[in-house]
């Protein structure tokens, strides 16, 4: 499993033991602590887990060289570091015309990768504002993408505004209607990150037998969303979003 | 202290990248201050963010309402940062060493390591290519080794070789703004030196808390001004009421 | 003067004698017919005029890198292609994970970049939405940008809606505030592309004598857009653009 | 008829790239009739587009409104044509040779052209990448040298050498529509060979308007199917009422 900054949903699954290698960039809880379960994993070996280290500049390099069909993809970047020497499969190209030495990394691409986004048709055709990321990068360097939205829109919908299509349904194998599918995380315009789950984390990932009460009460024990949202009570209410909505722009000709 | 110290080192429009913590407090204290226009950029994508709460990830949605504008993180990367267009990048470090190098991959060795820290995230970037980076980080000997056990950042001086020698286009760390005394870097050898004690704070106390005989500016400025009334009142009641990242 | 299709008023340009070189992918009036001018300077040599040439790829590539600060772009392109004989400073590099060769462009970073764009603030903070083109890469690959607009905005209209910015303020030297200034091409949403004049250059460019009086009416001729626009009557009511208005989105949290 | 002809080649849902004139002629065609599910890619960054009226260029605005998606042209070049999500290009030429090859450049030397012709555009990479490469140009032996004076866009050996030595990804021209009839590529040489003429149409005719000595098919299909009532309607009164590329 590969992402820049792995947050609580890879502890969980490191903890759970359904990563067998993780390549990344950062891995922490922003502003709350560490990832507990991916620190025991590196420190003390359990469980086993291989990792591929780069930095934040270098994952988005290897994700823009895999949507591009390119084997690798350069940067002025590395030198003076140990991330090189940590990771051999950073490397140097000779620029043709300068003569210049640049860092390179490998192509990324992934078998899956699971977006998370507003909204999307019937087709896939996925539209997202707020933060963008690498989402593009990603689902164009994957062989297989899956499309999580909060919600379904008639195509029409994507058609009038082209230009907030982030992915195009061509490349898109699924859609997952899901809302609140982000949780604990944010979807900009529908639900604010929940902190609190974050801090909490802090806690329940330091203690692996607490960490796998979690996973039995949350992850193994629920059906659905559906059942997993009814299990957090004022949930919803607690984090859903304001309204500050943008104006339109005129595609007429 | 830290915070108002660093939001003192900014000037006004400067194009800043925007760590979590302190520097967002310090970045966000400037605008409210002397540098109202200054462009914030968090790696996330947001350009000119304002955010109205304290974000406490740079994926923050606050960053992205009411920013100038928000890109993807390959343009973040290539066409802000490599690009040469940031002005100032803050950092900060489990270690920071002699030269200004910083570790935020691991304590101990890279295969075994004692603790493992989240990694570079884009500070091995930052470090090389904003014009100049100031680093937050407070002091003691633990923190200020010698030698870092990794180099996640590099500073002034890498395995013997210069940033100029390995053709790094930013100026790398300038200042090291911690909570005992201000470090700066010797424009000749790199290496850091003590150039400003915090009010109360004696020389020897800095030197039993950095893992090296640090050197001492001649013309050593002896205190810091401490943080103003204003600056305090913004900290604490407007800023980060309640007490993420201040301590005190 | 370098872009990717230099239309007809490149090839007033290089009638005008203001142009040394051409750096170019397409030379052609799309639907009407040639660029006469340009032609005469490659076929005559009437003016002077040095080429360099790529194909769309090449230079969408070489801005790219421009803009990145590389000194050169990496694709798999050209091989078969008479273009890099024609073009020695199209070469080629090699992965250092597959071995594989592959094409190269130099970076280009133009002194000025001009871009029309339908809306900008006072600062530079750009708008664009329709058809991006590489205005993006162009403008962070250049030295200087100045920006065309088509309406000036207050800094609170681009917050209300920060992913349609394409290019930030900060590396904006000039904003022109100049409605219609993209006559004969069109901006989304104000107006639309004037497809009789494109067919009428076909003829006024055919002719050195009708191409000079055209320059001497309505270049040289006239003190402003404003001037230039009043000796075209009926052109505004012509090309004014219909309302088709996208919704807007939510970026509350 | 090159449009009808073109047209029918286009199988539902696939992803075309399109430039102006007969083939989007073909591609609007197509979507009215047998594909209505058929992506339109145009080189300037809309995918997915329905324009409501005949594009005279492919800047033209009635591309974007109501496009699927609007990107950059990096993007296009990149992420779409590169990463191979390209099913069919169309290109013409002024050249056209026995390998498929096509010249868009120059007629006669690059440094002092006979003729000076608009360049690449896309057509290079697109030949190299798109799945399969139709190629739509009138007959006559001025436009099928046995030779092009210029390779813009690859065919299927260029000095010598075949589309998979040279590491091309794509199939390359499989097709080419002429006005009298549809050359294909032989699996095995790369060679164009007549394989349909149209009604009326002799082989001594075709023949006549290639500069080399052309191969044909041993199962020749005598006559294309001229267009029927319906295609011509939809091209002549609904696609193209003002004539700006059809001729007949």
């Amino acid at each position: 499993i590969a992402r820049l900054t792995p947050d609580l949903i890879y502890d969980q699954m490191i903890a759970a033991g359904c990563a067998r290698k993780l390549v990344f960039s950062w891995a922490g809880n922003p502003g709350a602590g560490s990832l507990h379960a991916f620190r025991r994993a590196v420190e003390k070996g359990t469980p086993k887990l291989e990792i591929e280290e780069y930095s934040h500049f270098g994952m988005v390099s290897r994700l823009s060289a895999g949507a591009a069909r390119l084997p690798f993809w350069t940067m002025r970047n590395y030198m003076g570091t140990d991330l090189p020497v940590a990771n051999p499969l950073i490397r140097t190209v000779t620029c043709p015309y300068t003569g210049e030495v640049l860092a390179t990394v490998p192509a990324l691409n992934p078998d899956v990768t699971v977006v998370h986004a507003q909204r999307a048709d019937a087709q896939g055709n996925t539209q997202i504002w707020g933060l963008l990321g690498v989402q593009k990068e990603a689902a164009f360097a994957s062989k297989r993408v899956i499309v999580v939205v909060e919600e379904l829109v008639d195509e029409s919908v994507i058609r009038s505004d082209p230009n907030r299509t982030l992915i195009p349904g061509m490349i898109v194998e699924a859609v997952v209607v899901e809302p609140w599918g982000a949780h604990p995380s944010y979807a900009q315009g529908f639900y604010d990150r929940d902190n609190e789950f974050y801090v909490a984390w802090e806690n329940i990932s330091r203690d692996p037998a607490r960490l796998e009460a979690y996973l039995q009460e949350f992850v193994y024990g629920v059906k659905d969303r559906a059942e997993y949202l009814k299990r957090q009570p004022g949930l919803q209410e607690r984090l859903v979003a304001g309204q500050q909505v943008s104006a339109g722009v005129n595609y007429g000709y | 202290m830290m915070a108002a110290v660093a939001a003192r080192e900014l000037r006004d429009g400067e194009v800043t990248f925007v760590g979590i913590g302190l520097p967002n407090l310090a970045c966000n204290l400037a605008r409210a201050l002397h540098a109202p226009n200054l462009i914030l950029i968090y790696e996330s994508g947001a350009v000119g963010a304002l955010p109205e709460r304290l974000p406490v990830s740079i994926g923050d949605p606050s960053l992205v309402t009411g920013s100038l504008m928000v890109c993807g993180m390959a343009d973040v990367f290539q066409l802000f940062l490599q690009n040469g267009r940031i002005e100032v990048g803050f950092l900060g470090g489990a270690q920071v060493d002699r030269y200004g190098n910083i570790n935020t991959t691991v304590v101990g060795s890279y295969d075994k390591p004692a603790v493992r820290l989240p990694g570079s995230g884009g500070a091995a970037e930052i470090a090389i290519h904003a014009q100049r980076v100031l680093i937050i980080s407070r002091l003691s000997a633990r923190a200020f080794p010698e030698k870092v056990d990794f180099i996640t950042s590099p500073g002034h001086r890498m395995k013997g070789k210069s940033r100029q020698e390995l053709g790094m286009p930013g100026a790398g760390p300038v200042k090291v703004i911690t909570d005992k005394a201000i470090l700066e870097s010797d424009p000749d050898s790199g290496e850091l030196m003590v150039t400003a004690l915090y009010p109360g704070v004696t020389l020897e106390d800095v030197k039993a808390n950095v893992g090296w005989a640090i050197k001492v500016r001649r013309e050593l400025r002896p205190v810091v001004t401490p943080p103003s009334p204003e600056e305090l009142r913004l900290l604490r009641e407007v800023l980060d009421p309640d007490r993420l990242f201040l301590k005190g």
